[in-house]
């Protein structure tokens, strides 16, 4: 399954399949053209050993799970706070769903502006928010068992801080 | 008897502690479909279905609202602590 | 002339040719395979439109210039500064010399760490430090009249932040 | 006259006032090199090259001590303020 946004809004898709971060920054440049004076991409991976694993367990796999169409619009709005706070000239986010093993690409959040500071400030925020807001389940399986990945407090300490900022 | 029929959706460890993905309810309030699960599935599925950080989307918007008035062919979703990225 | 760091810091490369940002990422991923849970790029690119210019006047173009050693030398002790603040896996800085025009990209930093907090905040240090110690020189022509760039008030009060973070 | 013979170099807007991108001199200290430009370059050029906000560097290490011993081969330059990224 590959699909655009159900909730309209082309920058923000949900697959399973793998994606190219440069393809993504590539067509941001070319839409952008000499308008743009920063971009910042972030992809997030999955890591052998998860911090939420136990100590010295080795992950086998991460399962993404989400709700089409309320996962969309749950990404939709962050980006458009992230939009609200900072000038930002285009910011694209791509969420793979299904299962994925170490070492594979999980998610892309890629931000222009005209300015450094905006676009990783922009970056940051999106990241912290898909962390705490964004409609995603994660089951890990480590060392053979299963578990739901939730969260962190530090997580939600993060996100938070924008909101004092 | 309601005539009102939504669609139940139990997504990730709740769909795993209730057995299936979804069930065809009828309910024409949330309360009515709360009360209507509590005679169909067991205590232990109920306290993690019910518990505290578990939040009800109707039609995908969060909803607090037990009184909610249902429609014919909602959608009602039951989702556990969300985590992305 | 594209030459390794004369510093004889590999992670630091000066270059007139352009550069392929997703190369770098890239090669950082094969290198560290699963225990990279984040990756942060940053490109800076040529504006058209230069803060620094006069309102309405347009860029033309930029020409940076180097001080072989001495430059590649103040990059890698930025890094080195990043690297001792946090737990960075790995870290690249490409920065092109010469003339460029509107759109073209100028730098590139990659900063690759377990954790998307250490990627977001290297990344966003070695930048800020770059505007304010790297040695380089720009020399911007606009509506045909050229003047050299300097790095703004604005730029040494963030790279002064991180002293007091 | 010292033997003593060094490269000065100038970047950027202090080679485009200077007129040439380096040159060479002899001085045994940074001091004398300073005097000797002195001797060499109009006055308006002085001034832009011995401003408050450029910086010397003897074999590409930032030199403050005027008094520093030169040795023969060293290379000195001018540095204008700097910027990258």
């Amino acid at each position: 399954m590959t699909a655009q946004a159900d909730s309209g809004d082309s920058r923000v898709v949900i697959q399973t399949a793998d994606f190219s971060q440069d393809a993504v920054y590539q067509a941001m440049r070319k839409k952008l053209g000499a308008a743009v004076g920063a971009v910042v991409t972030f992809v997030g991976l999955v890591r052998e050993r998860n911090a939420q694993a136990g100590s010295g367990e080795v992950v086998d796999t991460l399962t993404l799970e989400h709700y089409p169409g309320m996962t969309e619009a749950s990404i939709a709005r962050i980006l458009e706070q992230a939009e609200a706070r900072w000038p930002v000239l285009d910011c694209h986010v791509i969420h793979r769903v299904g299962t994925m093993r170490p070492a594979e690409q999980i998610v892309l959040v890629a931000v222009a502006s005209a300015h450094r500071d905006a676009a990783f400030a922009a970056a940051e925020f999106v990241m912290d928010y898909l962390k705490t807001d964004a409609v995603f389940w994660k089951r890990e399986v480590a060392d053979g068992s299963a578990h739901w990945v939730e969260s962190t407090d530090q997580d939600r300490q993060r996100a938070d801080t924008w909101q004092q900022k | 008897m309601s005539d009102v029929g939504v669609t139940v959706k139990f997504f990730a460890s709740l769909r795993e502690v209730v057995g299936v993905p979804e069930m065809q309810i009828s309910a024409s309030s949330l309360c009515q479909l709360k009360t209507h699960l509590k005679t169909q599935l067991p205590a232990p599925v109920l306290s993690e279905l019910l518990a505290p950080n578990v939040r009800v989307a109707v039609n995908q918007a969060l909803i607090e609202d037990d009184d909610l008035v249902l429609a014919d062919g909602d959608e009602v979703a039951f989702l556990p602590p969300v985590t992305g990225g």
